[in-house]
């Protein structure tokens, strides 16, 4: 017997795809943005923000093709989970984009501004490991696999590292004096944009554990509420039980 | 009545469940009426087997004297040389009749009423009354009818009471059973087989041809079975139509006629005369078994047919 | 079997007694009916019930004679039918149970149909009781019509009847107190007209009218002779009446009753109703379509045959009463007359 | 805060506007997960049907639990008719069928040669595929069940009845004609008339074969919300091809499917039993997930 | 782009559609014909006979059926009929149903596959042959050790065997009402806890009452119509119920009376006693017919009232 | 960038890795958007229906599109079988039936005196609620309409008979036992050898009454593949009361409702007739939003 | 006749109430956090850090709800369009506690540190303004009033405004040396913050509209791409058309 619904499943198939080449997008930008962070280019700059455009708009697509897939499929089970992750992902790609082109307005902001070498080498090695992340977990999602995915967290906690170093550096640099506050702060967001890149990755992440087992991300302090209210709530379910 | 809601479960609920479930009431009415039902049966049976013992006891030790020759000898005056022929011929000839006459005219009519003629119309509905009626007169009428019609107004036709009279008025006789049958049959054809055939574009008369006859044939067939066996089995008709008891040598369509079951009741009233071994009960009696086996054969004929039918349509 | 009739087992012997009889009887009837030569074609005989086993009997002869070549048919619907189809030119022969009646004549001749009447036997009709009745051995006329007429409708008892007997002459009287099961063929019979005829038609016409000329109304009736001899087998005190061949096929279950028909007590047997002691009996006749039997040499050979003496003893066979010769050959006059 | 929202959302639950205590009852009602601890109406263990030599399910072990909607779902031929027709014995008339196996019910074997089939049938009741009234009046059809019970009493069966056709959501549509036929009532309604002839008899157990099939979506959403209102008073046991069915409805679901068995046949059989948020969102068996997203192998 | 003459189609499919309509539709209109006919004939007939007799005699009250005393009191053919067709359903109604209710009901799928033909087959039992066995078994080994009756055939014994003779028919039809109540409804009795009996009695047979009315109406239609073993086993007596209206005595059915009628005899044929042939053929005809169309009517209510 | 990663996307559209060049192909494919642009089959405009003095439905309009799949949903009774039913004429075999307003097919009014109702149906088939193949082989099935066409020849009809069923998807299943009963397939089967059936006479649209209601979910979802397969080369127009199925199949969905009209009795009426994916995500009506989503005023 | 699948839709009821109880909780939480911020309350800070734990759980558990519901029930329409806003919303509203949660964080950064009143001020305002938009958008959504959701983006170009003068203030006061580089870049981040609660409000805002009427939020951007790239393709649509 052949596969059934096969064009439902094509399609479901077409938009998992459609987020891929988005998350590619996002992979391919973040080495971009930081190149045209790092060497003032404004050009490149106003190409990228242009591109974003791009990607909102195929985001709202992704979106609305889920939307339609929902509306007419009525899917359930691993169907749905690709449908619903796909509600999930495509602003967390688009989000991710526009990171990416906020590193770029930042760049304009700070034009003309030297960058210190250090701050520069901890923005590359940001850039890197947000990079390696993100391509790590749309080849995941891609894949479906969940092994892969499981290890983003942990990547990201590196990436984690490097936006304290870089904060660290740029405060010290400040305090050098080799960059003021404009751009200092400037920079800081600069990072945050890079460790929030790593977040949306490992939130990519935790949506292609769902779509590969159901289990549905639980903020770490979702958990921590749920453990002390059940721990609270002890006495009453064991009347119960 | 309601049962107690075992809400904590446990061996009490339990055993609460299980003495109410094996209550035993004596379901004593239920048995006597099924013991009363069986007995009916089985008497009927019986009543039915004692007449079919009674006609081959009668008909036995006749028939083991006669063999062939009660078969091929004519009628007569003495039991122990007459037989059946002309009998069978004549009843031969009207269930060709029958065959030729009524079944066709029956499945014609029949079509109209089920594909052709609208429900609503009063001169179907007069129709479908009309022959639902003429299912219920009783033979003898259309003897009657038979008598006047076919044996005196188209005497040039029919020759008076010859075999073509009798063959028509038993064609008339059988003609509303085989539109009834039939219209049973056709009623009985999917509404679906239709629609797929006009679905793919067929004409009303394409669709009644390659669809609706077919699969009501074997249904239309047990109809025709049991309408030649009521052809062959009814003798009230013919006696008023004017069948011959007395000699009939020769067996024509235009000449004077008998049928079997004519013989059985002229047969049975004939005293034995003297110097015959056998008495002419005997010989109505074997006449009935020529007969009850000619009927029989063809309303078997008809049942299997419709349950193979029945089977195939509720699927195997 | 017959007494005196000739046995269907001799056919041999009868077959070539009739050829001498018949040479001897008539010449011309010789040259168109060779023994053994019968002419082939077919020959429809209708007409009356009662003579029909004759008619039957002598078309088997003619059957067996011929090889089958010969055909004859015979329906016996009644005399009355009988006539309208001989003299509506359907049938060859008509077979009667009595002459034909002027009106009847009278639509053969309007049809153009030229016939000759045939006499060909005498049927005697018995008045019947259980063995067991000892007390009545004889019955006149007038006993009879006050015990079955139309004014004893109601008679549940022998007895009863002894005044209306009594009234109408009757010397037979007084019957015994027992009771009265009166049993007979049915209305539609031969026999019944025949009943009516001998013992009904006089008194009943004198006194009830020419429209009642009937029996009582309350009498158990048969279409089938075996149960009417059943039926009067089954009272002790019956009375019935049969034709003459049934009683002789079931002597041995009932009595005959005498007769007195004004010449004293008869009991019916061959030789009182052969040469007409016994009142209750009646010619039995053939009528014949004279152009046909001239045109068509199957009924002359039809008709010589059943008056040959082989054809003739059928009448014995059917339980009949065999014509005196000199009816015989008085009829074998009037057919060759015909031709 | 403005007060209009304050009020609209406080009045529904005042304590939680920041409220550390969420309750469990919200999450409870999410997947029915007290239905762990109700009480099981029905235990099947390694329950096979046979008709002659055929095996038609093998092997299916559940446990039903008390008011809950429990579900059978799975391709034509999977043996869930056939399982559902074995807990009110109503596969007794098939004279070849067999059971082997336990199925308790409330602990007592329902195949104990001294339970009595009738009584079994009074305690759990059934409703088909086609809607089959009696060719009755309504109420005749409401009141066959208890008067076969011995009620006889006039105002006793009028309250029974009216108590049934309320229960069953069909008793203002037809309180002003329970003399006409059964018949005369739509699809739907026949439907409910036939629920509430079940109802009427008090049952513990309602079963239901296909119930809707016959039935257009509006028939079915009513018959479906009636379910869902009388499963607080009766264990549902329903069997359905309409997956979305099941889903909109039961508590739990069984899904069975068909595998090549011996002699070329197919034998039904139980894949899995869960709860039927799990069933459609995460099910734990392969073939559960390639059923129910209509993916088939 | 499609035109009209596309969807014209063609003119011999056409004509060859009108042809075969207007064929089927002749081989219907014959069987109006044929009641036509039997209306003209018959009423013909009888109005021909109530003209040939004296009406003055006040005939149709006389005592007896006597067409030959031109004695036409119909209270004895139609109380033969009557009384035979009364004997005939007291036997047939009670063992056909029973045999339906226990083939349908309560035989095993083998049983009723082996029971049904057997009685279908046994339906279809010439009336000729029926009336042999009452002849020459019912009558005289059955009807008069048990009831000694006045004559060995009489109405008892003809009703006896007319009534064997529609048991099958009985059995059959109702069966078939039978069977064609849905088993959803039986199992919907069943599943409320109902037993047997409750079910077949509550809501078997009610339901099926149409088809069991039509039954009756059939097997009674066809008891009154039935010639043969009428004409055989009841004596043929029109003389009367002089023996009260006991069904031991003798008697004449209305079939009876008609084929009286034609069987000869050796008096004059026409008048009255053969044109009553008409007449009584009339009258059953009327009979016939008000049973059907009441028996349709009452059919048709109960069906419309479920 | 990884290898692994840009082959496995970037094969499937290379072009389109960053680039700013998304078509409105894949837009396009969200809604059906070209569906405006093709050509009308049938143009129904106030057509209303009346059986007797009972109006059925009144007053529908709408276009039905080549090459579309048009679903027509709605509560029973709501008409949409009757409407159906006109577009081939199949409602002439109804005596009472009347059509007013005008049915148009490729610019032809169907109800013109002049037009064949046998022709009609010979360029617009249909395929019914219950699967009715002919009791007769598989082959014969298909090759009858070819035949009634006047197609003799043998190789000819062999050719019609394959291609017919390959193309509902049959083929393969049944090319080993062509001679055998139509009936003996399973009912999914057979409901595609009804469409074989009507394919092979090469109609211009096919009609679907309800043609998955008999059938089980899995033969379902194979009829409906079916039909998204086959929309290429026949207009299709189906009528079904499971809403998930037009929205499952349909490029357009029209649905109708009822209103109690004179004298009590319901006449259905056209309400929405907009592309699917709106009908189900936005409908315009609010009786449609109400129908779609369970809630029924 | 009654409404049908009436527990479902008193599900769906259910979760919009429940999304509407978590928005009220923001709704509640910005001045508490503003409060605690420039009151430096520590152990308001940590009550608010655990409060959020909470409104992670809920929401987690608001989408758990709504893909159930997609299982089980095939929403469509409108109904579909609540719980795909449900979807939606539940990150929308558990990444503005967050926000709180951050700001609450920042607070405990900056303990110690006096702040410039007019810092103050505008905190004090933007917090004002926040809060107002997200009681307005809140109730919006519970009344799905797509009208006043529609005030949300105008409203928060006031918010926007007020972001631009911290930044400026800030950069002002730390120039005037009032408050260091580490406080500077908190309140900017703070400011930020303030920004992306409004954001949150503009983007539920956009969801109430698309629960009334279908219209699904695209992007300036998106729509900026779509009318480039319609123009570009205009040649080819004609010829289709």
């Amino acid at each position: 017997m052949n596969e059934l619904r096969s064009e439902f499943h094509h399609e479901l198939d077409e938009v998992r795809n459609e987020i891929a080449r988005l998350g590619a997008s996002v992979v391919e930008l973040i080495p971009r943005v930081t190149a045209i962070l790092l060497d003032q280019d404004l050009e490149g700059a106003e190409y990228v923000l242009q591109a974003d455009d791009e990607i909102d708009a195929r985001a709202i697509d992704i979106e609305d093709r889920a939307l339609t897939l929902l509306a007419l499929q009525a899917p359930v089970a691993r169907d749905l989970r690709q449908v619903a992750a796909a509600l999930k992902l495509s602003p967390e790609i688009e989000r991710s984009a526009d990171l990416c082109g906020n590193i770029c307005k930042a760049a304009r902001r700070i034009y003309g501004h030297a960058l210190d070498p250090k701050v520069r080498g901890i923005i590359q090695r940001m850039s890197d490991q947000a990079h390696k992340e993100y391509k790590e977990v749309v080849e995941a999602y891609l894949a479906v696999d969940p092994v892969r995915a499981a290890a983003l967290p942990d990547m990201d906690e590196y990436l984690d590292d490097l936006h304290r170093q870089l904060i660290a550096q740029i405060f010290e640099s400040h305090a050098a004096g080799t960059i003021d506050l404009q751009v200092a702060v400037q920079l800081a967001l600069v990072a945050r944009f890079y460790e929030r890149l790593g977040d949306h990755a490992v939130n990519i992440s935790q949506r292609v554990r769902y779509i590969a087992s159901g289990w549905l991300p639980e903020h770490e302090s979702a958990a921590r509420f749920r453990a002390r209210d059940d721990q609270a709530n002890a006495h009453g379910e064991l009347g119960k039980g | 009545m309601a049962l107690v809601t075992p809400a904590l479960g446990g061996k009490t609920a339990t055993e609460t469940v299980r003495a109410s479930l094996t209550r035993r009431e004596r379901d004593t009415a239920g048995f006597v009426m099924a013991g009363l039902l069986l007995f009916a049966m089985l008497l009927t049976l019986v009543i039915l087997l004692t007449l079919l013992i009674q006609l081959f006891a009668e008909a036995g030790p006749y028939l083991a004297d006669r063999k062939w020759s009660f078969i091929t000898s004519s009628i007569g005056s003495d039991p122990d040389k007459i037989g059946v022929w002309p009998g069978l011929f004549g009843s031969a000839v009207i269930g060709i009749a029958v065959v030729v006459i009524a079944i066709p005219m029956g499945i014609a009519a029949a079509v109209y009423l089920e594909e052709y003629a609208s429900t609503k119309n009063r001169w179907t509905q007069l129709i479908l009354v009309n022959i639902r009626n003429l299912a219920g007169v009783p033979a003898v009428i259309f003897g009657v009818l038979g008598f006047i019609i076919f044996v005196t107004w188209l005497e040039p036709m029919s020759s008076g009471k010859t075999l073509i009279a009798a063959g028509l008025t038993m064609s008339v006789l059988v003609l509303p059973i085989v539109v009834i049958t039939s219209m049973e049959a056709i009623r009985a054809v999917p509404q679906g087989l239709r629609d797929g055939g006009f679905g793919v574009g067929a004409s009303r008369w394409e669709v009644t041809r390659d669809h609706v006859l077919p699969y009501a044939a074997p249904g239309i067939l047990t109809g025709t079975m049991l309408s030649l066996a009521r052809a062959f089995g009814e003798a009230a008709p013919l006696i008023i139509v004017g069948a011959v008891t007395g000699l009939l040598p020769e067996t024509s369509l235009s000449g004077r006629f008998t049928a079997v079951p004519i013989l059985i009741y002229s047969w049975s009233g004939k005293p034995q005369p003297p110097g015959s071994e056998h008495s002419f009960t005997e010989a109505a009696a074997a006449a009935g078994v020529v007969l009850l086996v000619l009927v029989l054969f063809f309303n078997s004929a008809a049942i299997v047919l419709r349950n193979r039918f029945e089977r195939r349509r509720t699927g195997t | 079997g017959g007494d005196d009739s000739a046995d269907t087992a001799s056919a041999d012997t009868a077959s070539s007694e009739s050829a001498t009889a018949e040479t001897a009887m008539s010449s011309e009837v010789s040259e168109t009916a060779p023994t053994g030569e019968l002419a082939a074609g077919s020959v429809f005989v209708s007409g009356s019930s009662t003579v029909e086993p004759i008619s039957i009997r002598v078309g088997e002869l003619a059957g067996e004679l011929s090889g089958g070549d010969l055909a004859v048919t015979v329906e016996g619907p009644g005399t009355g039918d009988g006539f309208k189809l001989f003299c509506g030119g359907e049938s060859d022969i008509s077979d009667a149970s009595r002459k034909i009646k002027d009106e009847e004549a009278a639509l053969c001749t309007e049809a153009g149909v030229n016939f000759v009447e045939l006499e060909v036997a005498i049927d005697g009709l018995s008045v019947l009781t259980n063995p067991a009745n000892t007390a009545v051995e004889c019955l006149d006329v007038p006993a009879l019509y006050a015990l079955m007429g139309p004014e004893s409708e109601g008679f549940a008892n022998w007895s009863d009847a002894d005044a209306l007997a009594t009234e109408v002459g009757s010397a037979s009287g007084p019957f015994p107190d027992v009771p009265l099961t009166v049993v007979g063929p049915g209305e539609e019979s031969g026999t019944y007209d025949s009943f009516v005829e001998f013992a009904i038609a006089g008194l009943a016409e004198e006194r009830v009218g020419e429209d009642s000329v009937f029996t009582r109304a309350d009498y158990s009736s048969s279409a089938n002779d075996n149960f009417i001899i059943e039926g009067i087998e089954g009272s002790d005190s019956s009375l019935g009446w049969v034709g003459y061949a049934y009683f002789k096929a079931e002597q041995d279950r009932l009595k005959a009753i005498a007769i007195d028909t004004g010449d004293g007590c008869v009991v019916p047997t061959d030789e009182t109703i052969g040469d007409g002691s016994y009142g209750f009996s009646r010619s039995l006749y053939i009528y014949v379509n004279t152009d046909k039997a001239v045109e068509n040499p199957a009924v002359a050979s039809y008709v010589d045959l059943y008056l040959s003496e082989q054809g003739l003893a059928s009448v014995g066979e059917a339980g009949y009463v065999d014509l005196p010769a000199d009816r015989v050959a008085a009829t074998q006059a009037a057919w060759a007359a015909a031709l | 805060m403005n007060n209009e929202l304050s009020n609209t959302v406080a009045q529904q639950a005042p304590e939680r506007m920041i409220g550390i205590d969420v309750s469990n009852e919200t999450r409870a009602s999410l997947t029915a997960v007290t239905a762990e601890l109700s009480h099981p109406v029905f235990e099947l263990s390694d329950v096979s049907v046979l008709y002659g030599d055929f095996r038609a399910v093998r092997g299916a072990s559940m446990s039903i639990r008390e008011h809950e909607i429990t579900a059978f779902i799975g391709p034509s031929g999977c043996g869930k008719t056939t399982i559902l027709r074995c807990l009110n014995r109503m596969n007794d008339f098939i004279e070849t069928a067999k059971v082997e196996g336990t199925i308790n019910y409330h602990g007592v074997n329902l195949y104990d040669p001294e339970v009595n089939s009738t009584e079994v049938r009074r305690r759990i009741g059934m409703v088909f595929q086609k809607p089959n009234p009696f060719p009755k009046s309504i109420y005749d059809n409401v009141a066959y069940g208890p008067r076969l019970m011995g009620i006889k009493n006039k105002a006793e069966l009028d309250a029974v009845v009216e108590k049934s056709l309320r229960g069953s959501a069909l008793w203002d549509e037809v309180k002003d004609r329970l003399k006409s036929s059964g018949l005369s009532l739509s699809g739907g309604q026949q439907q409910r008339l036939c629920i509430a002839r079940a109802v009427a008899v008090e049952p513990d157990v309602i079963l239901m074969d296909e119930p809707c099939s016959a039935l257009d979506p509006i028939a079915t959403a009513r018959i479906e919300d009636l379910m869902k209102e009388i499963k607080s008073k009766y264990t549902i046991v329903i069997v359905t091809h309409n997956m979305q069915q099941a889903a909109r409805v039961s508590d739990r679901t069984a899904f069975f499917t068909t595998e090549v068995g011996e002699s070329d046949r197919r034998t039904g059989q139980l894949v899995e039993f869960n709860p039927t948020a799990k069933m459609f969102s995460n099910p734990d068996d392969e073939r559960t997930e390639q059923y129910v997203t209509g993916r088939f192998g | 782009m499609l035109t009209l003459t596309d969807l014209r189609g063609s003119s011999k499919q056409r004509n060859r559609e009108r042809l075969m309509r207007l064929l089927f539709q002749a081989a219907a209109m014959v069987t109006v014909l044929i009641s036509a006919l039997i209306v003209f004939v018959l009423f013909r007939g009888a109005i021909n006979f109530l003209r040939l007799i004296d009406w003055k005699a006040g005939i149709l009250s006389d005592n007896g059926w006597l067409p030959r005393r031109e004695r036409f009191d119909l209270r004895t053919i139609v109380w033969g009929s009557f009384m035979m067709g009364l004997v005939a359903m007291v036997v047939a109604v009670p063992l056909g149903l029973s045999v339906a209710v226990f083939l349908s009901e309560y035989a095993s799928p083998r049983v009723r596959r082996v029971i049904k033909p057997v009685i279908e087959v046994l339906a279809g039992v010439p009336s000729v042959i029926v009336g042999y066995f009452v002849l020459r078994f019912v009558a005289p080994e059955i009807v008069t050790p048990a009831f000694n009756p006045t004559s060995q055939f009489n109405m008892l014994a003809a009703g006896l065997g007319i009534g064997i003779l529609v048991i099958p028919i009985m059995a059959s039809v109702s069966e078939d009402a039978l069977a064609s109540v849905p088993d959803s409804l039986r199992e919907a009795s069943y599943a409320i806890g109902a037993r047997k009996i409750n079910t077949v009695f509550r809501i078997v047979l009610p339901a099926a009452i149409s088809g069991l009315v039509a039954a009756f109406i059939i097997a009674v239609s066809r008891a009154i119509g039935e010639t043969m073993v009428a004409t055989m086993a009841a004596g043929i007596d029109g003389s009367g119920p002089f023996d009260g209206y006991s069904p031991t005595s003798k008697g004449l059915s209305m079939t009876g009376a008609m084929t009286n009628a034609v069987g000869g005899t050796d008096q004059d044929v026409g008048g009255a006693s053969f044109e009553v042939l008409y007449f009584v053929g009339a009258l059953l005809f009327v009979i016939t017919m008000l049973l059907n169309l009441v028996g349709n009517r009452i059919v048709n209510r109960i069906r419309e009232q479920y």
